[in-house]
């Protein structure tokens, strides 16, 4: 492929095609829209589907419907749509059925400013469901690694059978950079496998650490889904025996896998008892402020998550040990450092916030840094 | 309350007070008691009185099989799958 | 001309109301740097509330390196083709900056050196229609600046021009040229 | 008494005479349910869903599909329990969105038979805007749509079926809210087919689940099943078989419907039962093959 | 040349001609805008938003109704945008959810004259269920659905009324999935006045308007006017002007309409313009009057 | 009023009508749903309105909808109704639009098991709507508190402008306990006061710390409420000297008044190196737990949180101050306990889990206290 | 498309063609050119073309003041409430 | 008898089938500790997955001062209706505590000391209806235990019988104490 002028929201659509992804589902909004609107003209291009559903909790379930049916999904929104799709997206949980949902974010709350960049969303895509559940989201910082996490997430999605949020925002979303997509045939998508006869086929075998392969339907294995809690066939119950086995493998799926999942950018400098933890746009801001300062002759380290949940709990508590201090820049009034002052401690946190839309400034970081 | 449309009734495939009894039974009517939660749709509805309720087991029980004509009303009526007949060819 | 930043790059900030294009004209420009100039460049806009129309801006970062924070910190150049635009956005041009204005919108301006150029009366004279006023800005800016070569503007335009529209565009980013060297006589 | 009986015809076989294997057999219907699966089942003693169930396995074996093309969505509810019954492929979703998986499922697998089964509260209260949209779509699916005239489930609240004036555990002074007029809202929404009748005339549900499954587009087939349990009990309508009684007697087909004269039509309470739209329209998925055939043409 | 006529004429009035102030008392419809408010409003050049604007503001100063007595609640899009510029209580909600603040606000408020604005995605897409279900509650409420056939305000994506095989952003190839008849659905759901016209029969809307909202139940006005930015773009459909034309030839009164012989009215592909329901129902808010007197009466 | 043995959703039911609720909008859910069934019953005696909505989004929407027009309101719901929910409860948020919330927790996630316990939307309740927001929600213990808390909820509510949310679970909700219910007449429910006309008044006016009194629609005090960043008035706008203020005032809202919003029970035994922190259901247990190990001469303070959010900082912050050790037990997989982690280390929580629909028993708690 | 029902069409008020022109203009135009944003919408459907586009202003003017009926076409039409239309009387 | 938790406390598990009215007889017992007897008294109850029917349980703790914990920790006393009940329940009953049921529904007994009295049948026998058996078997446990008064138990059980069938509950309360004095013989 040659360079192209990119926008990121185009290249999740073009990292959706490349994963395997043949279904889409959604239902417009800004700064989401684009998302569909390419999808609605290459999906069909390749025999895929797309459809606009009636609304968001549609789109959802669509999704979820379809990769039932065998085809890789996925959906994009924002702020509103997203709040829309959590009990659905309870539901891939419970019922382990891998699925990728764009959140691209705006400013909150409600209406907000449709067209304002936020990190606003990111508590949300931990907890904006009920019940406890496991839940991946990732947080891209360039085009190319929207189109690159697009990848991973349908990957992830699928080996661990989960839904995956790729929680970008307006700023990378709507940004355009110029970027060089690797041949898709060099791709080559996570695909499941189902080695089981018909016969022996558990559809939720509670072995713990295995994730057991979805079989899709129509194709000779017969069996039931569902949100209630279940046993290893699908059937509900309300046995613990059956329960507790359930949670065990469900609430640990991504326990021994975290290297494959985590994953972050480190840029440590020698001797630094400053750091600053940083994800998306924002990364971005802070990036700028570390050069200037480290010009500055300022030392300081930097770690970028690309995956904020699982939280990257080791590496920043490895951090904290190494700094005196942590500036965790945010377009929101401070959510993922809530996490980081659990790892490191809330004396050791200096937040920079900014909830009105407009991007945190390199000169906002480095006032931190050095103030 | 709905208006019409340009397709025509259906007809109703089997109406079970259609069949008049004929002589000795027609079916035979089994009844798979486990299942049976004893509602008493077929003792009711039962048109030829072949099933009675017994209280004690609280579930259907066939007190005429002879009378049965094969009408299916209860197999078809069941609301447990707990009923098949089976007609005497 | 063109200050750097720390981090050295060229901030170009491109405004107008909706539908001028200038939109349109940011990623053009930004085309230009990364595709037909082998620089680096990252370009973001914003929008008001309407519906359609309303205050709209372009923002673009050049670079030959890496380019982190993606939008303009303080303008190296300014192109504001509305008053709105102009009231907005004049201040945070550096003192060494470029502010280009079109010379029959903008009529209250900053105190500050502005360079005053008929943008949309080149477009009307030039092509007929108003709508080749983006493209006329690019010509001034580039003609300007130089910030990317004359060459790459014209290819990354005519890439974009809609069929049957690449004269008309030729010519409109032409005139920008030729306006620019006027005004340095 | 009834040992006795029992002994006496030896026909009414308790589980220790038919193992419970042999009894999924006796019948085309009962070897369509799963044997893995606990019986009977969780409803209520004499609710019709059970009914419906056996009406639709019928209608599904007389077409002759294999089980393995059958796939059975789900709301939540007392109907919603249906699907894990069945040797299908089961999907049971959340409460209302039924069609929405079902929707996202067709179109992954046009080939399927996918049919979604609901209850009043399920397919027209949280989910009546889904059940518009898809009969709007046109998708090839078909919606069953059990009417117990309540909501069963969580104990007999009134839902958009429970007729004016009757008692539901939130409507103690009577329901206000008018009831939905499923089937005209199905046809106007765009439904391609649309059958009503009740679980006491069992063999003409199984025809018109029949022809809903076999219609290429979007059909639903409204079946009357009161629930005595909750609906019954609070407006002491009795037990299930009065409420199977008033659905014999307070139905009238659409034939003498339609040959009513005026006034009678207007006045008649009785439920009209029979198919009220069959028409023909491209169902979506054919429609989205047009699409991936001028992509796939490069026309834009 | 217009400088010229301008002073020759002395007819058309710049703002420094006219005081903004002035301006507003210049007409009834003028003086019941917010002068507090920005003008012109946020609407692209020539779209018929406002003109839906300027007849709901002539039928509520036809009826005599008081500003104060007036709450408009929208939802999201352009055309929910509408509120904001008028001086009643204005409610602008979540996108899709305006009937169901609407509900809110009529029971706590049944003294009050409560008009949804919805565009078409607003009311029929996301909010689709709400529309049925407050047809069919009855609430005493006008819902004005400005039906521009596709999402105006995210840029033109297909909505439930973009006819088939138009374009949209998010149908490159044409639209496959047939629109709502909006009327007959809510007819079916319920409404008890159910009308509909376009911004070219401006004056036709002010009159369906004031009817809808004089009228004693759930109420609709379907306001036909395109989207000339997104959905006339993308189907090549020409200026504003030019779809405003198109909007007066392809439509036909109902009265017209009726008269057609059956042929020519099953192939008639034109807009029917007109009053298509008016009957007396019992709105929600009276029905509950009476659940409040039973409950106060100790009848349980 | 004499005692009697009430249920926790009965008196929630009571406890609204003692705080002038005279609305409610809802759609049946276990186990809630006898909150609805009772106000159906009682609010029209008092001339007060019920209504049944399609589902949880239109019920949320209707009972913004009566606020605005006057009518104190609330809904009930469980988990998956919560998750519907969060959308226009955002909208609450932004419009301040005072109402309640009750959300009478089950297990989850998705369906999960609908008449078993859990204490699974913790989070959610803080986080499951998009953007930055303020958010209050109430514990209860005991019956008797399902009542106050609920009386509470509408009075914070009013005086702040804020939507509450009553988050108890299956366990407080269906229990029955002996109740004497203090005489309605005694309770003086908060009422809002409009003091300016209506040519002054501004609906949102940010002066900081201030919540403006909220003019019901049709009395004179037209104005514009939206969901988008709004000025004074309530109109839109995108202007940044008009959206700072706001996000100024109505993200501190709570500040200055801490002490009224956050309530605790704290039971400190002089030189206890241990401590729980605990709210709802298992609270109980804990307090069971709590009486055994002091019976075997253990030391053991306990802190009860009535309010978890805005979470108790300095009441927690304070007890880490004292002890070595905090025992966090909860019918989840560990969700308040993050917040107290935050608050005190991470190493000094010992966290106690169930998340499978039944309590934690004491002797969880005691093997904690124990270990 | 839409079925019958009970209910009359109502009449159309004013037809802005229905009203022929007399002589002398009827009533008095007048444009609040800050809020028109040149649709042309008036000038287009202005039955005695009383309206005219003016490109440099980018919005309507009146340019045959002594023409107009006073059908009110224009003012109801204007989307931007920009026009109102005086009738003498 | 009835052994004391660590908090001074008696347990009571009342199950059995749905419909059998266990629940309502948990509330009662509660209602007659609480409000007559002028004891605490705290009652909880669990339902199977079945719309309707299926297994079901209520739990009553008693004790005189406040009661934390609101669930059966390990029973004082048990009882059981039904087979399912017996099966789940019996196991959680204290070495010392009382296990009581149906002996026509329940036929597989667990290894520890059983009280086996015919509750639906005596039901039946006295007042011909099954569903007062949730009555007898109230008569049964407050004979056996005088966890409350029989007083209590018995204005409990007035002021929640529908009317009409006062005398009918009356009647199977006592069947249920009669039953025990012929057991104590
Ligand atoms: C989002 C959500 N809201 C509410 C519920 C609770 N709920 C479960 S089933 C049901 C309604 C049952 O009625 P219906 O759909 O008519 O089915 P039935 O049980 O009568 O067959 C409700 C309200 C839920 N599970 N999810
Ligand atoms: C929950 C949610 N989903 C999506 C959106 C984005 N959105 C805003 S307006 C709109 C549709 C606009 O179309 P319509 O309702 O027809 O109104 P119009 O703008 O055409 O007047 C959409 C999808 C939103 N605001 N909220
Ligand atoms: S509650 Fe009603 S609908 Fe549900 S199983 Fe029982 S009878 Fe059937
Ligand atoms: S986008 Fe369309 S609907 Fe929206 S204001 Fe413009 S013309 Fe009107
Ligand atoms: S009222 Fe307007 S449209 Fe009518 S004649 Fe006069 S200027 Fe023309
Ligand atoms: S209709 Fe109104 S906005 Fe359009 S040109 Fe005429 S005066 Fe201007």
């Amino acid at each position: 492929m040659t360079i192209k002028l990119m926008q990121g929201n185009e290249a999740i659509g073009m990292g959706a095609i490349a994963a395997g992804c043949r279904f889409y589902a959604g239902y417009p909004i800004t700064p989401s829209t684009e998302v569909a609107e390419i999808l609605s003209r290459e999906l069909p291009k390749l025999g895929g589907k797309f459809i606009q559903m009636e609304d968001e909790i549609a789109s959802m379930a669509a999704i979820i419907g379809a990769r039932v049916g065998g085809l890789k999904s996925m959906t994009a929104t924002s702020g509103p749509g997203f709040s829309l799709m959590q009990e659905n997206l309870g539901y891939a949980a419970m019922a382990e059925i891998p699925c990728v949902i764009v959140n691209v974010q705006r400013l909150g709350p409600s209406t907000g400013q449709p067209t304002a960049a936020s990190q606003g969303d990111v508590m949300q895509a931990r907890w904006g469901t009920h019940g406890d559940h496991p839940m991946i989201a990732l947080t891209p910082v360039t085009v190319r690694q929207s189109f690159d996490l697009t990848v991973k997430a349908f990957n992830l999605s699928e080996k661990f059978r989960t839904p995956v949020i790729l929680l970008t925002d307006e700023i990378i979303g709507h940004m355009r950079e110029p970027v060089k997509l690797p041949a898709f045939e060099t791709i080559h998508p996570y695909e499941q496998v189902v080695a089981d006869t018909p016969e022996s086929y558990k559809a939720f075998r509670n072995e713990p650490g295995d994730v057991p392969p979805m079989a899709p339907f129509g194709r000779g294995y017969r069996y039931h889904i569902t949100g209630l809690f279940h046993d290893e066939v699908g059937f509900p119950t309300q046995r613990l025996d059956e329960i507790d086995p359930w949670l065990e493998r469900v609430n640990h799926k991504f326990d021994r896998h975290l290297d494959e999942i985590i994953m972050v950018e480190s840029d440590f400098q020698e001797g630094a008892k400053t750091a600053i933890v940083t994800y998306g746009a924002t990364a971005r801001s802070a990036r700028h402020a570390l050069k200037i300062a480290r010009q500055r002759g300022l030392k300081v380290s930097m770690l970028t998550l690309l995956t904020i949940w699982p939280f990257p709990e080791t590496q920043v508590e490895s951090l904290g040990d190494q700094v005196d201090r942590i500036i965790v820049p945010e377009m929101n009034l401070g959510q993922l450092a809530l996490e980081v002052e659990r790892m490191v401690g809330r004396r050791k946190v200096k937040r920079v916030n900014r909830a009105n839309g407009e991007m945190v400034t390199p000169q906002m970081i480095l006032d931190a840094i050095e103030g | 309350m709905i208006e019409a449309t340009t397709v025509e009734q259906p007809n109703i495939a089997n109406s079970p007070t259609a069949q008049p009894a004929r002589k000795g039974p027609r079916g035979q009517v089994i009844i798979y008691a486990k299942w049976c939660k004893g509602c008493q749709i077929c003792v009711e509805f039962c048109p030829m009185g072949v099933l009675a309720f017994a209280q004690d087991l609280d579930r259907a029980v066939v007190v005429a099989a002879e009378k049965c004509t094969a009408c299916h009303f209860c197999d078809t009526h069941c609301p447990d799958l707990a009923i098949v007949v089976k007609r005497f060819d | 001309m063109t200050a750097k930043t720390d981090t050295d790059r060229t901030e170009i900030r491109l405004a107008g109301e909706g539908g001028q294009g200038m939109i349109l004209a940011g990623i053009v420009l930004a085309e230009a740097a990364a595709i037909y100039d082998n620089k680096n460049a990252v370009q973001t806009q914003s929008y008001g509330p309407e519906a359609r129309g309303g205050a709209s801006k372009a923002e673009v970062i050049i670079a030959n390196g890496e380019i982190d924070h993606p939008e303009v910190i303080a303008a190296d150049v300014l192109i504001a083709l509305s008053q709105e635009a102009c009231d907005k956005y004049a201040a945070n041009v550096k003192p060494d900056g470029l502010l280009i204005v079109d010379e029959d919108q903008v009529e209250r301006l900053p105190n500050r050196p502005v360079i005053r150029v008929p943008v949309s009366k080149l477009a009307l004279d030039t092509t007929g229609k108003a709508i080749t006023a983006n493209t006329v800005a690019l010509g001034v800016l580039v003609g300007l600046t130089g910030i990317v070569s004359r060459q790459a503007i014209e290819k990354a335009i005519m890439a974009r021009a809609p069929k049957g529209t690449e004269e008309m565009n030729r010519k409109a980013l032409e005139a920008g040229f030729t306006a620019i060297e006027r005004l340095a006589h | 008494m009834s040992e006795h009986i029992l002994t006496a015809h030896d026909l009414d076989v308790s589980e220790g005479q038919i193992p419970r294997e042999n009894w999924f057999e006796s019948s085309e219907t009962l070897s369509k349910l799963r044997k893995s699966k606990k019986f009977p089942t969780i409803w209520c003693s004499g609710c019709g869903i059970g009914i419906v169930m056996g009406a639709l396995i019928r209608a599904i074996d007389h077409l002759g599909i294999k089980n393995d093309e059958v796939a059975l969505v789900a709301g939540i509810g007392c109907t919603a329990r249906m699907p894990v019954y069945m040797d299908f492929n089961t999907l049971h979703t959340t409460h209302g969105r039924a069609l929405a998986f079902a929707t996202g499922l067709k179109i992954a697998r046009p080939d399927m038979h996918v049919i979604a089964i609901m209850g009043d509260g399920d397919a027209l209260a949280i989910g009546g805007n889904h059940f518009i949209h898809t009969a709007r779509r046109n998708l090839d699916i078909t919606a069953i749509v059990v009417n117990n005239a309540i909501y069963g489930m969580t104990g007999g609240q009134y839902s958009p079926t429970t007729p004016l004036d009757k008692r539901a555990t939130t409507a103690p002074y009577g329901n206000i809210e008018p009831p939905f007029p499923v089937c005209e809202l199905a046809i106007a929404a765009g439904a391609t087919y649309v059958a009503r009748s009740t679980v006491y005339h069992a063999l003409e549900l199984d025809k018109f689940l029949a022809e809903a499954i076999a219609k290429d587009g979007f059909s639903l087939v409204e079946a009357m099943s009161y629930c005595h349990t909750t609906y019954g009990r609070l407006n002491k309508f009795g037990k299930a078989t009065d409420m199977m009684r008033s659905l014999k007697d307070n139905t009238i087909t659409k034939t003498a419907y339609d040959k009513l004269p005026p006034e009678e039509r207007a006045s008649n309470t009785k439920f009209v039962r029979g198919m009220f739209c069959n028409i023909d329209r491209l169902p979506y998925t054919s429609q989205y093959d047009k699409v991936i055939a001028r992509a796939q043409g490069g026309a834009q």
